[in-house]
């Protein structure tokens, strides 16, 4: 009744092309980008900023960069946390070492050493492909680990081995609250996010989805594969190292290359394919529910025992949470393999002839 | 995005929901119970859980009680972030936090300076936040590692009859390959440096699951003595593999990460005889007995498996509950007995920490741990350790007396460290002699 | 149909031979394709027509032979430079990108003639969007022409198989290529399906004097829009010449036209 | 000389080990295409099962059997909840779902057997060889020598299972064809149950090995990681490659570690085994045994 798109008529091109055609759409993402950039800092409170927001866009944005990779070009990799090692270590240094440099300035020019760690990492991608690909992308995660705790220079030689993240300061603005923190990557997050859409909605895109789709008809139309890939194993990498770096600075403060686990880059998958391979919104709506159920579990257990007095030996209600937490993976999968992403699609389209399904 | 908000607002409400009691005292546990570590997760928290509830079954502190909530990390520092922040501000505010494991420790040391809440980091964490000027709200109660790397030195030299007799020795550092792993190098480095000894070292990649390499490398080496400094199935896999390599495990000391009975007991016969540092007396106290009596015969022990009470892991739990409790008890000392503490007082209590023998024997734990006296300049209080061995079925002492490294060459290591640390987050350290 | 104005020879392919491992798929194939005409291939299955195809646009690289394409002779062709140089193609088991809608499928055929770069796409507005709008106008047209108004915005996916194999023939002319290489582009097809593809590989060599290089079972359809035909057999040629003469060619007849098909 | 070949003979019975783990996802990618990532969790689960049963008094020889019992119930669940209803989804859904599957396993393995340490006694040392240390040198455990034999009985067995039995014969069919399988008379799920279980079997040997050397305890589930550069070596579908690719894996890791090891700070077994396996693969994108690919369109 609401969700009708019957009465809009586009009459150039550059209309059609938009990113949100249809009006309503339009309508709820200014709705969902005036809650997120007024209301929400206005009224939340600094746990929902620093333990719930901050880490679902953060991560939100390492999804990102690995649906690039996955998602659009079809390269499924496991290194995504050693992607975004690299941003964390590399802003780091940026700023510990030229004095004075600009906050975006650092994260950007991380991100590029975090893009051309991928591409050396993405030669293999030319001749090796699917599973054996993704096996061999754990030389990246193992060996930049590796590297992070062997080298001392990346840590300024910390006898702890770890990094310290400096202030975020733009312009004279400290972003030291957990308010302004949220803000500053929110804007991060949104803006990396709408030059994604541009991309892969583009000629950059058509062509990961190409090379994803049928390599050898994308060969013979003209896109070089090389290119292509190693394109995007840079920006997906680019995207998980400002991840990364947000990651250590607006979020943790202190990190351990240790932090950057292959634990962590399972966690970014699971997002990417829980919400929707091949979808911006998807990455978001995974990053959503990866990050928040455990937390939602965890909460849910601990008022069954104190409200309801279910009382669970100690220990168990962890495994508990674990177990339901994999059992919630499996359903979701078998109810639409094609993640959250769809679900929200199919709810669209059914919303656009309701209520008469004919 | 909408499902996102949706599923924010449950939590904030679910979260919210439980009143907050200003009545009693709050200690939230990041603790965890699954995955690698959950065997020394639940022994410790476990412990520490059985000491809170003696305390309250005896009356709490002056009357007043402690309460405590749990929260499942997995040892994942992602998710030790969200529990800090969780609990943090319920029941009236959390008066300290300890999480027990370096990566929630590392993500939420800033946060910890900015609520003002302290925390106690017990034997692991940043060496350097011994120093109470630039880390006021941290707390590396009893010995950090660098303390415990230069008792290990102290104890091995004693052995051979005197530090000086180590030199021309060769000593292994056997490593978790990672940053806790790293952190004793500078200990050594300096010790190997004075005492003239030949300092080998050798990673093992984490989990460690399998050590053939490093050993056979032992092997070729002879060394004198081999430091295990191991976390987790490195531990028994090192045991294991040092005796399939013919290595006597006599001449192996372990770091306390690896002298717990979960450390030997799966290593079964190849661990008889290994010896690891640890800060507590194995045995039986009249603490322990009091925790079985009041706390377990009313049915609220937290340990599963009772066999487990007193192992390693637990009275480590029981020590930090010892600690955490006579901080707060210090605090209202000064700030009023009978009152419910901030977290800024109870800092006050951590920093001005006096548990001697006296109040030690009090509690009957004598021996358990040594005497803790901190000042607003040493956060850590005491930087004493035992060596205990593992004799096939249980850990014994085999040092009499607490054994103590150069704790001046140590101190000036942290001051060095926290200094350094300082300058990159441009702290201005507090000044102590203007603190009270 | 009418002899059509045929150029200059624009591929000539001489002694083409190749073989994976033992398996040989061509042996000593020689014939030229000239400017403006329809060339059809044919042959049994197997007899290695569209490795043809692959070594014409690089695919393949032979072991042995020449390539002569527009004068300039070499050893093989590469896939890209192939594109580049405007040579186009549609494949015999469609070869779409399934997750696309059909636009994007035919925007893909026009990469080469984008300039813009990934910096500029992720702007967008700007330079990005003009070309972006230039090329969607370019693919209307190629829409319009095969008739695929009301399927724009589907995924290829979920389209019957006349229309894939359309769409794919509207991603090849979308880089507006000078040799057009279609591997059957009429398989699997009814009668009217068949005649629709016709009329389109006709009004493309009409309209944009696009030479066309066409492997097709249908006898019939080859044999009426081909301006000459090369027919091969066990990756050998056996015949080679207008429609008329292969017709009478006895090795012909006797290899394939013998054969009830 | 001696001590190299010390090396190399330790790195070869480490290698036997990896290859042990390695083989359960061989026979589970080989006839059902998916990448089962639970393999790990799966050993963890059965050598925990079996020491868990044996601590509560049974003997260890009436455990394994039990465990194995256990085993091919969790096949059978897994098939019919998980497995089924996504027949012919894309690998990467399948590959996700066993991750899924992971985390349940794990959940349920500790919250059955509780978190803590065991020990598992197989009643073989796992001290020297006297004999071989005494004439030559060389510090050969017997433990390593009995698991490669059990290692090598196993793959016998399998190759005999596979060869022989008329079940055997049909996986190998589904494994060729799904198509050309269902076509003759078998039933796919059937089949899927059938190697679910053989790869829950072979989980409860490496495990029951690998935990009798470390220990029973979650890091059992870690040793999947050791078992995927031998995948990428020896091919997801190749048996004698897992074989294979582990003793390459083993004996290299360690000559790796011991010779240029101490040239890098050390430490570098945990990434080599995959540089290695990838600068292969890149020389050789069919792997060990497999067919040379052509691509065709």
């Amino acid at each position: 009744m609401f969700y009708r798109e019957a009465g809009q008529f586009k009459a150039t091109y550059a209309e059609d092309n938009q990113i949100f055609p249809i009006r309503q759409d339009r309508i709820g993402i200014t709705l969902i980008l005036l809650l997120a950039f007024l209301v929400i800092p206005l009224s939340a409170s600094p746990y929902i900023f620093s333990a719930i927001l901050i880490p679902f866009l953060i991560f939100s944005l390492a999804a990102l960069g690995l649906n690039i990779l996955t998602g659009y070009a079809g390269q499924l990799s496991l290194g995504t946390a050693a992607f975004m090692a690299v941003g964390a270590f590399a802003s780091y240094n940026f700023m510990l070492r030229l004095e004075g440099i600009p906050v975006l300035l650092a994260f950007a020019l991380s991100g590029c050493c975090a893009a051309a760690v991928g591409i050396v990492f993405g030669l293999p991608s030319l001749r090796i492909r699917g599973f054996y690909l993704a096996a061999s992308t754990l030389a990246t995660q193992f060996f930049i680990v590796w590297c992070l705790t062997k080298i001392g220079w990346f840590t300024n030689y910390s006898s702890s081995g770890v990094i310290t993240a400096q202030q975020i300061v733009i312009f004279g603005y400290a972003f030291d609250t957990p308010a302004a923190k949220y803000l500053f990557v929110l804007s991060v997050v949104s803006i990396m996010a709408l030059l994604a859409k541009n991309m892969v909605r583009s000629n950059t895109g058509r062509s990961w989805m190409a090379i994803r789709d049928m390599d050898m008809a994308a060969e013979v139309i003209g896109f070089r594969p090389m290119r292509t890939k190693l394109l995007a194993f840079a920006v997906s990498s680019f995207y998980c190292g400002v991840a990364g770096a947000l990651y250590a600075y607006a979020y943790l403060g202190t990190v351990e290359p240790e932090g950057f686990s292959l634990e962590m880059s399972f966690r970014i998958l699971f997002m990417v394919i829980i919400g929707g391979i091949g979808s911006i919104l998807g990455s978001f709506l995974g990053s959503a529910f990866i990050v928040l159920l455990p937390t939602l579990l965890n909460v849910l257990f601990h008022f069954l025992e104190t409200e309801l007095h279910v009382e669970l030996p100690s220990g168990i209600s962890s495994s508990v949470e674990l177990m339901v937490f994999g059992a919630l993976i499996i359903f979701f999968l078998i109810v639409e393999p094609h993640g959250l992403a769809r679900l929200w699609q199919i709810g669209k389209e059914k919303l656009r002839l309701w209520p008469f399904p004919h | 995005m909408k499902v996102a908000l949706k599923t924010l607002l449950t939590v904030a409400v679910l979260t919210a929901g439980s009143a907050a009691l200003a009545e009693d005292q709050f200690i939230p546990l990041p603790s965890y119970r699954v995955g690698p570590y959950a065997a020394g997760g639940s022994g410790f928290f476990g412990g520490a859980v059985d000491y809170m509830s003696l305390v309250n079954a005896n009356g709490g502190i002056n009357g007043v009680k402690l309460i405590w909530e749990e929260c499942e990390t997995e040892y994942n520092a992602s998710r030790g972030v969200e529990c800090y922040e969780r609990l943090k501000s319920k029941n009236g505010g959390a008066s300290m936090v300890e999480p027990l494991s370096t990566g929630i420790a590392y993500g939420i040391l800033d946060r910890v300076a900015q609520d003002k809440i302290p925390m106690t980091t017990l034997g692991y964490g940043r060496s350097d936040a011994a120093d109470g000027r630039v880390f006021p709200y941290v707390f590396p109660l009893i010995t950090s590692y660098w303390d415990q790397a230069a008792g290990m030195i102290k104890y091995l030299g004693e052995k051979e009859g005197g530090l000086a007799k180590l030199k021309g020795k060769k000593i292994v550092h056997l490593y978790h390959d990672s940053a806790f792993g790293k952190e004793p190098f500078p200990v050594f480095e300096a010790y190997a440096k004075e005492l003239g000894f030949e300092l080998i070292k050798l990673a093992v990649p984490h989990p460690g699951n399998e050590q053939q390499s490093q050993w056979l490398q032992i092997r070729q080496a002879k060394p004198d003595y081999v430091i295990l400094w191991g976390w987790g199935v490195m531990n028994p896999t090192a045991l294991k593999t040092a005796q399939r390599n013919g290595y006597p495990t006599s001449k192996i000391l372990g770091v306390w990460w690896s002298g717990s009975e979960e450390d030997v007991i799966p290593a079964g016969d190849a661990a008889k005889g290994y010896s690891s540092m640890t800060f507590n007396t194995p045995g039986n106290y009249p603490l322990l007995d009091e925790i079985k009596k009041k706390v377990y015969g009313a049915g609220k022990g937290n340990m599963e498996d009772k066999s487990r009470i007193g192992s390693t892991y637990h009275m480590r739990g029981v020590t930090a509950g010892i600690l955490w409790v006579e901080a707060i008890r210090k605090a209202q000392e000064k700030f009023g007995k009978g009152k419910v503490m901030t977290g800024e007082q109870v800092r006050w209590g951590f920093e001005n920490l006096n548990v001697d023998e006296a109040k030690l024997k009090a509690l009957g734990a004598l021996g358990m741990l040594p005497p803790v006296k901190t000042t607003c300049l040493d956060h850590e209080g005491s930087g004493a350790v035992k060596v205990q061995q593992w004799d096939g079925s249980k850990w014994k002492s085999i040092t009499p007396n607490w054994v103590v490294g150069d704790r001046a060459m140590i101190r000036k290591m942290v001051e060095e460290g926290a200094a350094k640390y300082a300058t990159e987050k441009k702290i201005t350290p507090r000044d102590c002699s203007k603190e009270g | 149909m009418a002899q059509r104005q045929s150029g200059d020879v624009i591929l000539d392919l001489q002694k083409i031979s190749l073989h994976f491992g033992g398996v040989k798929a061509l042996t000593d194939i020689s014939f030229d394709v000239r400017e403006h005409e329809i060339r059809a291939i044919i042959g049994p299955n197997g007899a290695g027509k569209s490795s043809m195809l692959n070594v014409i646009n690089g695919v393949y690289h032979p072991q042995e032979g020449t390539i002569v394409f527009r004068g300039k002779p070499r050893h093989e062709m590469d896939t890209y430079q192939a594109a580049k140089a405007g040579i186009a193609r549609t494949f015999q088991n469609i070869a779409l990108f399934k997750g696309m809608s059909v636009l994007d499928n035919i925007m893909t055929g026009r990469n080469l003639k984008i300039r813009s770069n990934f910096l500029l796409d992720a702007i967008y507005w700007g330079p990005a969007q003009r070309e972006e709008i230039e090329h969607r106008r370019k693919v209307e047209e190629i829409i319009d022409f095969l008739e695929i108004q009301h399927i724009r915005k589907t995924p290829v996916g979920r389209l019957p198989y006349g229309f894939q194999k359309r769409v794919e023939l509207g991603r090849a002319l979308a880089a507006e290529p000078s040799i057009l290489l279609l591997d059957e582009p009429m398989a699997g097809m009814n009668v009217e399906e068949k005649q629709d593809m016709c009329r389109f590989i006709l009004d493309v060599n009409d309209q944009f004097g696009t030479t066309i290089v066409l492997i097709e079972h249908d006898m019939g359809v080859v044999m009426d829009i081909s301006d000459r035909v090369v027919v091969l057999d066990y990756g050998k040629k056996i015949g080679d010449g207008t429609p008329d003469e292969i017709r009478n060619n006895q090795d012909v007849i006797n290899a394939y036209l013998g054969v009830a098909h | 000389m001696q001590f190299f070949l010390e090396v190399l003979l330790g790195g070869l019975l480490t290698g036997i080990m990896y290859s042990m783990v390695a083989l359960g996802f061989v026979l589970i990618y080989k006839a059902s295409g998916v990448f089962n990532f639970a393999q790990g969790a799966m050993v963890f689960f059965a050598a925990l099962t079996a020491v868990g049963l044996h601590d509560l008094g049974l003997s260890l020889w009436l455990a394994i059997p039990l465990t194995m019992l256990v085993m091919i119930v969790l096949a059978m669940a897994i098939e019919k909840i998980v497995l089924r209803p996504l027949v012919n989804q894309p690998e990467i859904t399948l590959f996700m779902v066993t991750i899924g599957l992971t985390f349940f396993i794990e959940g349920l393995a500790q919250a059955i057997w509780g978190a803590s340490v065991r020990k598992l006694e197989m009643g073989i040392d796992d001290v020297p060889l006297e004999y071989l240390l005494d004439t030559l040198g060389i510090a050969i455990s017997q433990f390593d020598l009995v698991a490669a034999g059990i290692a090598f009985v196993l793959v016998a067995g399998l190759a005999m299972f596979f060869s022989k039995t008329k079940v055997g014969r049909a996986l190998r069919a589904v494994a060729d064809d799904h198509q050309a399988a269902l076509s003759i008379g078998i039933p796919l799920q059937q089949i899927w149950v059938i190697v679910w279980g053989v790869a829950g079997f072979v989980a409860l040997v490496a495990g029951l090995l690998w935990g009798a050397r470390n220990g029973v305890q979650f890091a059992l589930t870690f040793v999947a990681l050791k078992a995927l550069p031998v995948l990428i070596l020896g091919g997801f579908t190749s048996v004698p490659g897992a074989i294979v690719g582990g003793l390459i894996i083993g004996a290299s890791e360690k000559i790796a570690e011991v010779y240029l090891g101490p040239y890098v700070g050390g430490g570098i077994e945990g990434w080599f085994p995959y540089v290695l396996a990838l600068l292969f693969l890149l020389a050789r994108p069919e792997g060990l045994f497999g067919e040379k690919i052509i691509r065709r369109i």
